[in-house]
């Protein structure tokens, strides 16, 4: 009867990513200013890997797929490097 | 007996189509993180040239509405990362009951959405059909509400389809399951858990600057 | 007749567009070089080793890197040199326009309107000055334009929403192309005008023969009147905004904490999207002009207000 | 000859629409693209009967834009980046690697359905009144300004694009995970490995024009938007979304190209490919270093001279890998026994043309430069070479070199030569003028000129008249080969590719049975060599 049980580490997640959302939305609150966003953006990121890690059984993958996985990611921070490095250095 | 062949020919054996077919899922949301990559370089670049008017415009959001939909996608995906955890002939129909649950979490999440909308329809802050707003900064705000409203709604739109997906799965792995269902599950909750991903970026980015300010 | 037809055999007619030639003809020259070496060697192996041809075919080089490192390194360095050449040039044409004689141009579907200093007007048509820096700041009054002129070797784009500051010189009089480079819509092909070079005296001679205008700052003057700017920026004035008088060129205290030089760019900004820099210690109240004024009625509120730099406030 | 091959399963129209074969998918494909690239061509032969006087007096202006911008849409989204990938490559990956079809044949499937359903979308677009916003959508024209069928034909490239992805992933996981034992990476043919980088290009770059496309139609749609001016938007956001896309799939042309012409060279001067990791890695450097260049499409927009200064230092860099692959293709001529079919006539017309477009690329990155030669014809004439004369080229040579594999059937060689010298000297006649009149500083999509130019317009309309006769020459032989022409052997040019290992045409099931591999590739050794083929 216990084969239905979820495994300790999906429930763990999952309340570490609730405590999470309620720490990211205490803290946009307290002033930090250029911070705040820090703030926001790392705790984005802690629950996003959470999630890839756990829910998304990440953490039991081999080289291959977390290469898949990291590209998107790489990808995307060129777009963003490359992207805004035009619009910060605009005179 | 060993199950009969249900993979194609073209794999060799069962784990090997599964493995291809992560792969396969794996690549795809490569493709969708840079789908959201472009507006979220939108989002960087505006909020670079215009930081109090996002601040300002973010103000302008829900954000009690945005924090129990995050917690509403966050608990969807535990249920959906659970069900996967737990496939077997056995559990089946706890497995159906999980996916339901998710599924209504997700639509529970699409209702509040539009809720949300419909609300700032009525506060005039919907560019391009009634934007309003005789205070300061309001172009930035305009291009805040802009991005707020096309990311929120591509976002609603897979959430739409995963909830297609779910219900399906739920539908079908009530009766025999097999391993092609726990692969076509598998799939499916990945794209799920991405969705959740992608709200969890845009959560931080919409509802949370401009807080301590005010 | 015929040697029109051949590129940049009429050289360039600025100091920068003679480096522009040389840079051209330096890629020319490297690329005959590689292309005459590759061709070589093709059309050499095509006729040694064709098939058939009785030809010592041993000794095949089998170990590869050696050549590859060096073909791969002497790329590299070739390309890092032209790199280095062309970027040089660029900064020299794109640098900080100087500010001795400015000239304004709105770029519209499909048209180049011109406006000098002294309030004189041209469409598709613009005289200077030669041998004197002349600094051009463009704005666009609805798609992106391009401002092309192939006698100087020298293009920059009119994107709307901001202006673009570059500096033409020309060398030599004469009657030169204008093109619109980016394409614009219908009849982008014909928003073509003239570039006329004339020697100084000319040039004095021809604004005086123009049709009189008043300077463009005495009109931008009476627009900041008509548009009700000096009731709350004019002295005396009961709502309080900050004073114009000496403020172009002046760093200006924002109430983000920062600070932003009053250039062209901030006047526009300022009037178009008033709220999108406060300066520090005033309200918000300036309402925004965003499609109450064209982009010509900018440029005079512009000049205007550069105009009273030299006042005290 | 009696049994039955892929082609002769099942003669339904249903049978070949509802297949799963990626080789009968392949020729879905194939037909088309061919009807693609004659609704293009003939735009484009249009445009230059057009330009061959000043004046304007076959059509208006307005015509004349919607017909370039059908031009460029239909070419580069609806023949070019689909061409060698979802043709050859569709028919080649399985049969190269030794696996029975493509991990997904379904997703395969539905990718030619959502190719189609894009295609249509865009042809109702240029039906219904055509697009004047050129390819490339720049806002605020299309946006804002524009009074044409923007959303719908930029639905149709959208929809495209999803059909680009799939094939990526398809590609991508099948290379990974079907290759027959044996098969390492680095025994791969080269074709592959070009069709990997690729497809990684398609996977992660698609996506990107897909949201900027959406972003557009949504400003149009709704009168304001993320890249209004009017509200503070930039104008310029939208066109770094834009080459964010667009630069790399310049490298979706070209890579497939690049990587047919491997399998051509090596093949008819018998040799292996000289450098062959170079050049596999040369590949996949080319797909990386390809996404760190777009801005240099924007030198003069008003982009930060820091911005550019950057991009046209990495746009150098992309270049050396390119010019890796070109020195490799010449060393691999030398000792090799140089036969001189019409594939190879192809391939060689190819490693001059592409040489021409990449160095005159090099002209284009250098910053000054480019300030003068950016939107002028001198880049249309750069990008053509590496397009028509890279890609196109390429694509013929490749097609003529795996027909009787396709289609079972030998086509005839005399008229392939004719044909392909005939593409040679119509493509440089119409397109070498181009460079002159660009550096003279005509500005391309310009329907009237200044009467000057018009000289070396003459000679390139001239040019193109040939090149559209030329491009029509393989229609017809080809296509009469396909079905009165000889039967071919298994092998008719004796290669050691595992493509020829089984008949000609492949069984529904490609191999027999599950072919094994031992060797490197290219082994055009004499032990290969002495080995009866097509026993």
């Amino acid at each position: 009867m216990t084969q239905w049980r979820p495994p300790l580490a999906l429930v763990g997640a999952w309340l570490g990513l609730l405590a999470l959302l309620a720490l990211t939305v205490a803290l946009a609150y307290v002033p930090l200013g250029a911070g705040n966003a820090v703030v926001a953006m790392s705790i984005g990121t802690v629950k996003a890997a959470l999630v890839a890690a756990i829910f998304m059984e990440l953490r039991h993958r081999n080289g291959l797929t977390l290469v898949f996985a990291g590209a998107g990611l790489f990808w995307l921070g060129i777009l963003l490097w490359l992207g805004l490095m035009d619009f910060v250095t605009r005179t | 007996m060993p199950e009969p062949p249900v993979f194609a020919s073209q794999y060799v054996s069962i784990p090997h189509r599964d493995h291809s077919a992560e792969l396969g899922m794996w690549v795809f949301i490569a493709t969708e993180i840079l789908l959201f990559g472009g507006l979220i370089l939108a989002y960087f670049v505006y909020r670079h040239a215009f930081p109090q008017a996002f601040a300002e415009g973010s103000q302008h959001t829900d954000i009690l509405i945005g924090t129990i939909n995050t917690a509403v996608l966050l608990t969807s995906s535990f249920l959906v990362a659970w069900a996967v955890e737990i496939f077997s002939a056995a559990t089946a129909k706890i497995v159906t009951w999980l996916l339901v649950g998710a599924a209504c979490l997700g639509l529970a999440f699409i209702a509040l959405k539009g809720i949300e909308y419909r609300k700032e329809y009525h506060e005039h802050l919907i560019p391009g059909i009634d934007f309003q707003l005789a205070r300061p900064l309001a172009n930035g705000v305009q291009l805040f509400f802009v991005f707020y409203l096309i990311a929120t709604a591509i976002h609603a739109v897979h959430m739409l389809i995963g909830i297609c997906l779910l219900l399906t799965l739920a539908i079908i792995s009530r009766r025999a399951p097999t391993t092609r269902h726990h692969t076509a599950l598998h799939s499916a909750a990945l794209y799920w858990h991405f969705v959740d991903v992608v709200w969890i970026f845009l959560f931080a980015l919409i509802y949370l600057p401009g807080r301590a300010a005010s | 007749m015929w040697r029109d037809w051949i590129p940049f055999w009429r050289p360039g007619l600025s100091p920068q567009s003679g480096d522009v030639d040389l840079l051209f003809a330096g890629l020319l020259i490297a690329s005959a070089l590689v292309l005459g070496l590759l061709f070589f060697l093709l059309i050499l192996f095509c006729v040694r080793y064709r098939a058939g041809n009785e030809i010592d075919r041993g000794h095949r080089t089998s170990k590869s890197w050696h050549w590859e490192v060096s073909w791969t390194a002497a790329s590299f360095v070739c390309f890092l040199g032209l790199f280095v050449w062309g970027a040089s040039v660029y900064f020299e044409m794109y640098k900080t326009p100087t500010d001795e004689l400015v000239v304004f141009v709105v770029a519209k579907q499909w048209m180049w309107k011109t406006q000098h200093a002294g309030g004189q007007s041209e469409i598709d048509a613009l005289h200077l000055p030669v041998k004197r820096p002349v600094r051009l700041v463009m704005a666009s009054q609805d798609v992106i334009h391009s401002f092309f002129i192939p006698a100087l070797r020298l293009k920059h784009d009119v994107v709307p929403g901001r202006y673009q500051d570059i500096e033409i010189e020309i060398d030599r009089p004469g009657h030169y192309h204008l093109f619109c480079a980016e394409y614009c819509g219908t009849e982008h092909s014909g928003m073509i005008g003239e570039i006329v070079a004339m020697d100084p005296a000319d040039y004095s001679h021809w604004l005086t023969q123009q049709a009189p205008a008043s300077p463009l700052a005495d009109e931008g003057g009476a627009l900041f009147r008509q548009l009700g700017c000096s009731g709350c920026h004019g002295n005396g004035s009961q709502v309080r905004a900050p004073p114009l008088e000496g403020l172009y060129g002046k760093p200006v205290p924002l109430s983000d904490g920062s600070t932003v030089i009053a250039d062209d760019k901030y006047i526009r900004d300022s009037i178009l999207l008033p709220r999108s820099q406060i300066v520090a210690s005033y309200q918000p109240l300036m309402p925004s002009f965003e499609g109450k004024v064209t982009e010509d009625q900018l440029l005079r509120l512009v000049v205007y207000i550069k105009s009273l730099a030299g006042r005290p406030s | 000859m009696s049994e039955k091959n892929y082609l002769t399963t099942d003669y339904t129209l249903r049978s070949w629409l509802l297949t799963t074969d990626h080789k009968r998918i392949a020729i879905l494909y194939f037909a088309s693209l061919i009807f693609f690239f004659f609704i293009g061509g003939a735009a484009a032969t249009a445009i230059r009967i057009e330009l061959a006087t000043p004046q304007a007096d076959l059509v208006s202006s307005d015509i004349y834009n919607r017909l370039f911008t059908m031009h460029g849409i239909i070419m580069v989204w609806f023949f070019l980046i689909p061409s060698i990938p979802n043709t050859l490559g569709n028919f080649m990956v399985p049969l190269m690697i030794g696996a029975r079809d493509l991990a997904f044949p379904r997703l395969n499937l539905m990718s030619w359905y959502i190719f189609m359903l894009g295609g249509c979308t865009a042809l109702f677009a240029i039906l219904a009144g055509g697009i004047d916003t050129g390819w490339t959508f720049y806002t605020p024209f299309s946006s804002l300004y524009s009074n044409s069928y923007v959303i719908v034909a930029a639905a149709g490239v959208f929809i495209a694009g999803f059909s680009s992805i799939l094939t990526g992933l398809n590609f991508i996981v099948t290379i990974h995970r079907l290759r027959a034992p044996g098969l390492t990476w680095y025994r791969l043919p080269l074709f592959l490995w070009s069709l990997y980088a690729t497809s990684v290009i398609l996977v992660l770059a698609t996506p990107v024009l897909a949201i900027t496309l959406l972003l557009m139609a949504t400003e149009r749609f709704f009168g304001v938007g993320i890249f209004d001016p009017r509200i503070g938007g930039d104008p310029l956001l939208f066109q770094h979304l834009f080459w964010f896309y667009s630069h790399p799939a310049v490298y979706i042309m070209i890579l497939p190209g690049m990587g047919v012409i491997n399998e051509l060279i090596s093949c008819f001067s018998r040799k292996p490919v000289f450098g062959y990791k170079f050049v596999a890695w040369a590949s996949l450097a080319i797909a990386g270093v390809g996404f760190l260049v777009w801005g240099h499409h924007m030198f003069v927009s008003g982009q930060s001279l820091i911005a550019s200064l950057v991009f046209s230092f990495t746009s150098f860099i992309v270049a050396v890998p390119s010019a890796i692959k070109v020195f490799n293709w010449t060393a691999t001529l030398h000792k090799g026994s140089l036969r001189f079919d019409a594939p190879m006539l192809y391939a060689l017309a190819f490693i001059g043309l592409f040489t021409i477009g990449g160095l005159t690329g090099l002209f284009l990155a250098c910053l000054a430069f480019d300030v003068h030669a950016t939107d002028t014809y001198f880049v249309v004439a750069h990008f053509h070479y590496i397009m028509v004369g890279g890609m196109v080229t390429a694509y013929f040579g490749g097609l003529h070199y795996w027909w009787p594999k396709i289609t079972g059937r030998l086509y005839s060689e005399y008229w392939a030569r004719t044909a392909a010298i005939l593409i040679f000297f119509g493509f440089n006649l119409t397109f070498f003028p181009q460079f002159i009149l660009g550096a003279e500083g005509m500005p391309r999509r310009y329907h009237v000129y200044p009467p000057e130019f018009q000289v070396w317009n003459v000679l390139s309309s001239g040019g193109a008249v040939i090149l559209a006769v030329a491009y029509l020459m393989p229609l017809v032989y080809l296509g009469y080969s396909a079905f009165f022409g000889a039967r071919a052997p298994a092998n008719p040019w004796n290669a050691p590719g595992l493509e020829w290992q089984t008949s000609s045409p492949p069984p529904e099931e490609n191999f027999a049975t599950q072919p094994v591999v031992t060797r490197e590739p290219y082994q055009y050794n004499e032990a290969f060599e002495a080995e009866p083929q097509n026993a």
